[in-house]
């Protein structure tokens, strides 16, 4: 399908800059696209791929630059003329509205109506027929989007991008929030749109998803673009990391795990269920041990996390940090005896947007800093600075607000916040979620580092590689139940794989 | 974040969930924010419905046939009538995520501008009708200056309408001179002070109203439009909705129904005065509320807010016919409407177990 | 009083007689202060424009009117600001007579003297002189003339619809109704409270109707809500009682004149009472007695009367009336 | 989200402005807005401080030395002491993301039960500082009964402190029998009406009260809780904060204030009465809007408070001085609030491009 008349162009991009108050975000952007291809787009966190594509779809205006769609100059002023040019974007931030329906949601802006009036069986079919396409046809789609997971919100504003009749389809890291079932289907649907011509411009930081579906990459960094049009065919990933990130990055785990400094297990879960989420789990995760967490998106592994942690209370069981039992229900018991949790949705769950790094890091500390209630914030400040320094946080100066941060930084700062805290027990959930691969690398090295120190780590992540690799020990989990629990030297990607299908469909 | 999240967050997380599934589309039926359309209000209004009952069952016991009579129905809606419009509008405003707190002022202005004797001589001459477009225009005026200044203008809608608020009320005084205007156009209170097929034409007003608001609502691109725009503004402008002109129409519309309330207070009262709908903006607002529109905006009902009318409507009825001092009274309704929200989320509660 | 000319006057405060006597005469000329509540309210915007009418009238009155204020706090700094300022009189409708009094002994203490209109100080050293209306003596004047129509029956219904519950003047035209109603054992079987306004008026008046299915009398304590009861009255399609009003406007006043309406009889509750004020205030400041007394002095205290107005005197009483 | 949505989108919406952040903040959210308490505080307030600035000469140019003037300015503050002491309380409410519309009412009721016979004949007998903690302490109850119906009972905001407004309103009108409660306790009225070093000692109260709030928002931990639980709830749940129990403190807060404006409230009319401190409420909140405060919650200035009543305090003094019509007052009111925000907000997107 990949026209090789490299005069055809669908879309041009030359020397696109976009500044912010006190920030260049882009600085010279180059990008062409030719029809029916998947082009990837590549960089690091904060590299201004977002920017880039907002840009395109009409959500920023560049302070510099010119575009051209199949040959003619644009300007794209509103979101509404790139669609109308036929560009549609999935953003990286998820972009639907809680309160209608997920087939609301899919015609949202090009609502299907007479006269003002909405066609709602005709806009619910459409939308039967997209999730269909997109292999969720289970998905309701007259459901209120609120009470969809994360997944299943993509999924949302996957269709409502292919409900454009568009030319070109924009996603910002659709497969952050999604399993290995999930990316498969995905990648059934690009594959699909590449048959039908239709271009992808495809944002990822899990490189060998790139490897699968990409025709060509583009890499920025810093706002610039380092390398363009490269054929993923002939590009080692290697030579890609170096592009991204200035330097070889060995992407290994950090080692080999260090395996649990002690027998004396530091916390001990046992019998502990939360009512028609999960059902009674116990396990202990002794200091310097790091256990993981597999499954598929929905499993409830999020559940047991936030159940352990104290912000649900648990129906059953109890919770033992060295022995000491916590109080059920009261996640101030826990941070108290050393637990800490860097939640799945940074945005909503973890950070304070308007407010600055430091004080987002040092959230649950301020108060130990000060002294009988006052505030002691140059030695916060400091304090955000070293570890902002130790985890390469760009930019790294703590007074900006975190709002200004890209992703992949404002999930360094959340692990800041229990790095600063210092805590025995750290539970993570999807902690390399939207983080570009040096960070990645960096955020390994920081748990070996951890386990070194003694901390018990217990995480949760899509990445059954990332599971296996980190972890000594694995629970699968499936349903709300646990399947299987072991050594992950016992077990390899696919063996987890069919446990949590098993788990799930059977 | 604001009001939702201080206290919606501790429910929502709060361990009684369930119902794990693979599919990503779970049957979240427990979480507090139910379903679509219609299943919204009913689940929203079951608390409220039984608070309602309540209430009736006292009026019925305390007053018994009197409280049930047709006339005192008629007496209760009618009561209800003038703040169940305004409640309409400040419906949307509210959905859309904005306050609207200069309703009553602007009902007032409305009243005063449909009632000078300029506007009455011409109707007198021309037609009754003037009176009520005069009304209609008044209110659809200032509500669309509200609208521009929040969305062009970027003051936070609190201040905007606050600021109406004042100079709408400072405005009717000076055109009335502060005095009542009566109505003398004999055709204009003919038609609003009747009746239709044996309900009083206010009365039809109101249904008319809620009906169109509803139906608009949920039915339309307005209405989701508006609902989009309260729920995630960034990501209705990011859809290609045009946030700015689409708030503009919203309050637009809130002061039309502020309009259309000043024709139904002008007919009620047989006059305009620059008093009319004092403090109704908070009333009204509460109303909302309470029926389960929330706050913060992106989630609206019409129907919850009509109870919510009919419950402090009947609720004052029941007072008087009791013939209870004003200051119990007003300890009573404190306690009761914390009472009516308190069990409406028990009741919401109970529902997902 | 010549009928003609006061006609011609369109606000109730200026369609007062002329000054009379040797007080016409232009003095020296004075600052004079007003301040009263807000004015939202018919009776009030009358008191209100007929002090200002005055200021008009008087070359020697430079009259400043401050903003009308519900809020005793800002009342206060008015009368402080008027302090500041040395003017040479002040006339006060206090929102809350007891809330101002300390303020206003502090202007008297300042050497300038306070006329208090309406709402009574709770010290006799706060103002030079005070211009009361008769709350109570309403409340009689409206009972008494109950009493007379309904006298020999027992079992009739009155009720009553009260002004806004918490100022003390309606408690003083409570209780005055109250005790007259007693005299000819009767007493009040439905009471509400409105707002003083058009829409309280009615509304109240709504569901005061229909919580009571036969009644024989209503008192409205003012005329301003007069006009919402009214309409309540009318919506509700009933005659079977009348109705007294009070405060004494122009409309209700037709009503009366009109002859077949439920309103019978309003009690008066003169709106000229700051319009009197300043002219006391003026003659206090600049130092001179009252024209047509044989006092040197201008008198401590002046008590309106609340005359009842029936079909039989409402000519007398309509042309000096206020429009609501 | 709630108003800021409103508020924040049509700001964030603009494709103009070429910087719409993915979070519906305006303008000046996107510039790198470097932190620390005061530079936030000036930044915010330039506008303010400008606005005051007109007011300011307005006044001399029509009023000359009589508006400049030490007693004209003490009539300013002590107008303003009340309304402001209060306004610091609902600044740190606003923060916290909620609302507290109860306030006035609340107040009302500390300067009725603070200058019941009982207490004052105690107070005579015992010590005048009875009658200053029976208002402290009355307001912090009924501040703390909010909290806890809205924290642990998950009433929103809104509604809980509408329904205290209403309720507190009447259980003052009954202890009161709806009397206006003159204070006898001479050292009470010696205290708190006298001066201290030239200046009145409820101006004093007022600049302790914002001092100790600045303090208290800025420099301690209470603070720092109060603006993390108003940016984001669940954030500071997570984080190990109590939330609920925060809250409550954080409206005990604003009713402790109140009580404190009671105490100010009486000295200044040496009474109390249940009409005391009516509407009170819209016009702190106005003030602490209009201040900078984030009405959505998660920023808070008591120093644009501050500017923000005294806008309000210098107005009405200049509108006294000039003699106008109070209709006409009440719509160049409007007009100035308006332009008061719209100079605020060019004042600060100036400054971040
Ligand atoms: N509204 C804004 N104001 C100021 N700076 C901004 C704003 N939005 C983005 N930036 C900055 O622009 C740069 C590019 O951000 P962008 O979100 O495009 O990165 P990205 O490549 O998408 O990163 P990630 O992989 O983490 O999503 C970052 O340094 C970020 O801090
Ligand atoms: N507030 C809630 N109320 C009811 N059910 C919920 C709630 N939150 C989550 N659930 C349900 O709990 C189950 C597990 O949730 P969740 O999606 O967080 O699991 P997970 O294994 O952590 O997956 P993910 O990778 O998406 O985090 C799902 O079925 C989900 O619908
Ligand atoms: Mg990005
Ligand atoms: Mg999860």
């Amino acid at each position: 399908m990949i026209t090789q008349n490299a005069g055809s162009e669908l879309l041009r991009m030359r020397g696109i800059s976009k500044h912010f108050p006190g920030a260049k975000a882009l600085d010279g952007v180059d990008l062409d696209i030719r029809p029916g291809e998947v082009h990837c787009l590549l960089g690091q966190n904060g590299a201004g791929k977002s920017t880039l594509i907002k840009v395109l779809s009409g959500a920023h205006q560049p302070t510099g630059g010119e575009i051209s769609w199949k040959g003619e100059p644009v300007t794209i002023d509103t979101t509404m003329a790139a669609l109308r040019l036929g560009i549609a974007t999935m953003y990286q931030e998820l972009d639907v509205v809680d309160g209608l329906s997920v087939a609301e949601n899919v015609f949202l802006g090009h609502e299907l109506s007479t006269g003002g009036v909405l066609r709602r069986s005709t806009a619910l079919e459409h939308t039967r027929d997209l999730l269909r396409r997109l292999g969720h046809p289970e998905i309701p789609a007259q459901r209120e989007v609120g009470r969809l997971s994360a997944a299943g919100k993509q999924i949302v504003s996957m269709a409502r991008a292919l409900s454009h009749d568009a030319q070109l389809i924009i996603m910002d890291e659709p497969s952050a929030v999604l399993d290995p079932e999930e990316v498969e289907n995905l990648f059934g649907v690009v594959h699909t749109l590449r048959d039908q011509g239709v271009a992808v411009v495809y944002i990822s930081h899990r490189l060998e998803e790139i490897r699968r579906i990409g025709d060509r990459i583009t890499v920025l960094k810093d706002g610039r673009t380092v390398a363009t049009s490269l054929e993923v065919s002939d590009t080692p990933t290697r030579e890609l990391i170096a592009l991204m990130t200035g330097h070889e990055v060995i992407s290994d785990f950090g080692g080999a795990a260090i395996g649990p400094t002690s027998d004396q297990p530091l916390l001990e879960v046992e019998g502990l269920s939360l009512q028609g989420v999960f059902e009674p789990v116990s396990f202990d995760v002794r200091p310097g041990e790091v256990v993981g967490l597999a499954g598929l998106v929905g499993a409830g592994r999020s559940e047991i996390l936030e159940t352990i942690y104290g912000a649900r209370r648990a129906t059953t069981g109890e919770v033992r940090v060295k022995g000491r039992r916590l109080r059920r229900g009261s996640v101030p018991d826990a941070v108290q005896h050393g637990v800490g949790l860097a939640p799945e949705e940074r945005k909503s769950q973890g950070l304070l947007l308007d407010e600055p790094i430091y004080r987002n890091i040092t959230l649950s500390t301020f108060a130990r800093f000060g002294r009988s209630g006052l505030l002691n914030e140059r030695a916060e400040r400091s304090a955000a600075r070293a570890q902002a320094q130790a985890l390469h946080l760009s930019p790294a100066d703590v007074q900006r607000s975190i709002r200004t941060l890209s992703g992949g930084n404002q999930q360094k700062a959340m692990l800041a916040r229990w790095l600063v805290h210092g805590c025995e027990v750290l539970l993570l959930d999807e902690p390399t979620r939207g983080v570009d691969v040096g960070a990645r690398a960096e955020i390994y090295g920081l748990v070996r580092e951890l386990s070194r120190q003694g901390t018990a780590v217990l995480m949760v992540s899509s990445e059954i590689e990332e599971v296996l690799g980190l972890a000594d020990r694995v629970l699968v989990v499936a349903d709300g139940r646990v399947v299987h629990t072991g050594s992950t030297k016992d077990i390899n990607e696919h063996q987890v794989l069919d446990l949590v299908m098993e788990g799930a469909h059977g | 974040m604001s009001e939702t999240t201080a206290t919606g967050s501790p429910a929502g997380t709060s361990a009684e969930d369930g119902a794990p599934g693979r599919d990503l589309a779970p049957a979240q039926e427990q979480s507090p924010k139910t379903a679509s359309g219609s299943r919204i209000s009913l689940g929203h209004s079951l608390g409220l419905i039984l608070a309602l009952g309540a209430l009736i069952a006292l009026g019925v016991i305390t007053g018994g046939d009197r409280f049930l009579s047709v006339a005192n129905l008629m007496v209760i809606l009618q009561q209800a009538a003038v703040i169940g419009v305004i409640s309409i509008g400040v419906t949307f405003v509210i959905t859309s995520g904005g306050i609207d707190l200069s309703v009553g002022s602007v009902m007032g202005l409305a009243t005063i501008w449909a009632t000078t004797l300029g506007t009455q001589a011409m109707a007198t001459d021309i037609h009754w009708s003037i009176m009520f477009f005069t009304a209609l225009a008044v209110g659809a005026a200032a509500g669309l200056l509200n609208g521009v200044i929040i969305a062009y203008g970027k003051v936070v809608p609190f201040i905007a309408t606050l600021a109406m608020l004042v100079a709408a009320r400072g405005f009717a005084e000076l055109i009335s001179g502060r005095q009542t205007q009566i109505v003398t156009v004999q055709e204009f209170n003919s038609v609003f002070r009747g009746d239709f097929l044996g309900i009083s034409v206010i009365v039809w007003m109101f249904l008319l109203v809620a009906a169109a608001g509803w139906f608009l609502l949920n039915r339309t691109t307005f209405g989701r439009r508006t609902i989009a725009v309260g729920g995630n503004a960034e990501a209705a402008r990011l859809a290609g909705i045009k946030v700015k002109r689409h708030l503009v129409m919203v309050y637009a519309l809130s002061g039309l129904c502020a309009g259309i309330a000043a024709v139904m207070m002008i007919s009620r009262t047989t006059s305009g005065s620059s008093t009319h709908g004092y403090l109704y903006e908070l009333d009204a607002i509460a109303a909302v509320v309470i029926g389960g529109t929330l706050l913060a905006g992106g989630r609206g009902t019409i129907f919850g807010t009509v109870l919510g009318v009919l419950v402090f409507a009947v609720l004052t009825n029941v007072f008087v016919q009791n013939n209870l001092d004003s200051s119990v009274q007003a300890v009573v309704s404190g306690a009761i409407i914390v009472a009516a929200v308190l069990l409406q989320q028990r009741f919401s509660a109970h529902r997902t177990t | 009083n010549d009928p003609e000319e006061v006609e011609s006057e369109d606000d109730a405060g200026a369609s007062a007689a002329e000054p009379a006597g040797d007080n016409a005469e232009p003095g020296e000329e004075v600052v004079i202060g007003f301040s009263g509540p807000a004015a939202g309210h018919g009776w009030i915007g009358a008191i209100t424009e007929g002090a200002q009418a005055q200021g008009e009238e008087f070359e020697d009155i430079d009259l400043r009117v401050s903003e009308g204020t519900d809020d005793v706090n800002e009342q206060i700094s008015q009368i402080e600001q008027f302090i500041n300022d040395g003017v040479d009189a002040i006339v006060v409708l206090p929102f809350d007579g007891a809330a101002l009094t300390e303020v206003a002994t502090d202007a008297m203490e300042a050497g300038i003297p306070v006329v208090n209109v309406d709402r009574e100080f709770s010290s006799p050293f706060a103002a030079r002189t005070t211009i009361l209306g008769d709350n109570y003596g309403m409340g009689v004047s409206a009972g008494n003339y109950i009493c007379e129509q309904l006298g020999d029956q027992e079992d009739a219904v009155v009720a009553e619809i009260a002004g806004i519950d918490s100022l003390p003047l309606t408690q003083d035209r409570s209780e005055g109704f109250e005790q007259a109603l007693s005299d000819c054992g009767l007493e009040v079987d439905n009471r509400v409270a409105a707002d003083f306004t058009v829409a309280g008026g009615e509304s109240a008046a709504a569901n005061l109707l229909q919580a009571a299915p036969e009644i024989d009398a209503i008192w409205n304590h003012d005329d301003d809500q007069g006009v919402g009861v009214l309409a309540a009255i009318e919506n509700a399609g009933r005659d079977e009682f009348f109705m007294v009003g009070g405060a004494g406007s122009a409309n209700m006043m037709r009503e009366i004149e009109s002859g077949d309406s439920v309103v019978e009889a309003t009690v008066v509750y003169p709106a000229s009472q700051a319009a009197d004020g300043v002219r006391l205030a003026r003659l206090l400041a600049q130092g001179r007695a009252m024209g047509d007394l044989v006092q040197s002095d201008v008198p401590r205290e002046i008590q309106l009367y609340a005359p009842v107005v029936t079909e039989e005197n409402v000519d007398q009483y309509l042309p000096d009336a206020f429009e609501s």
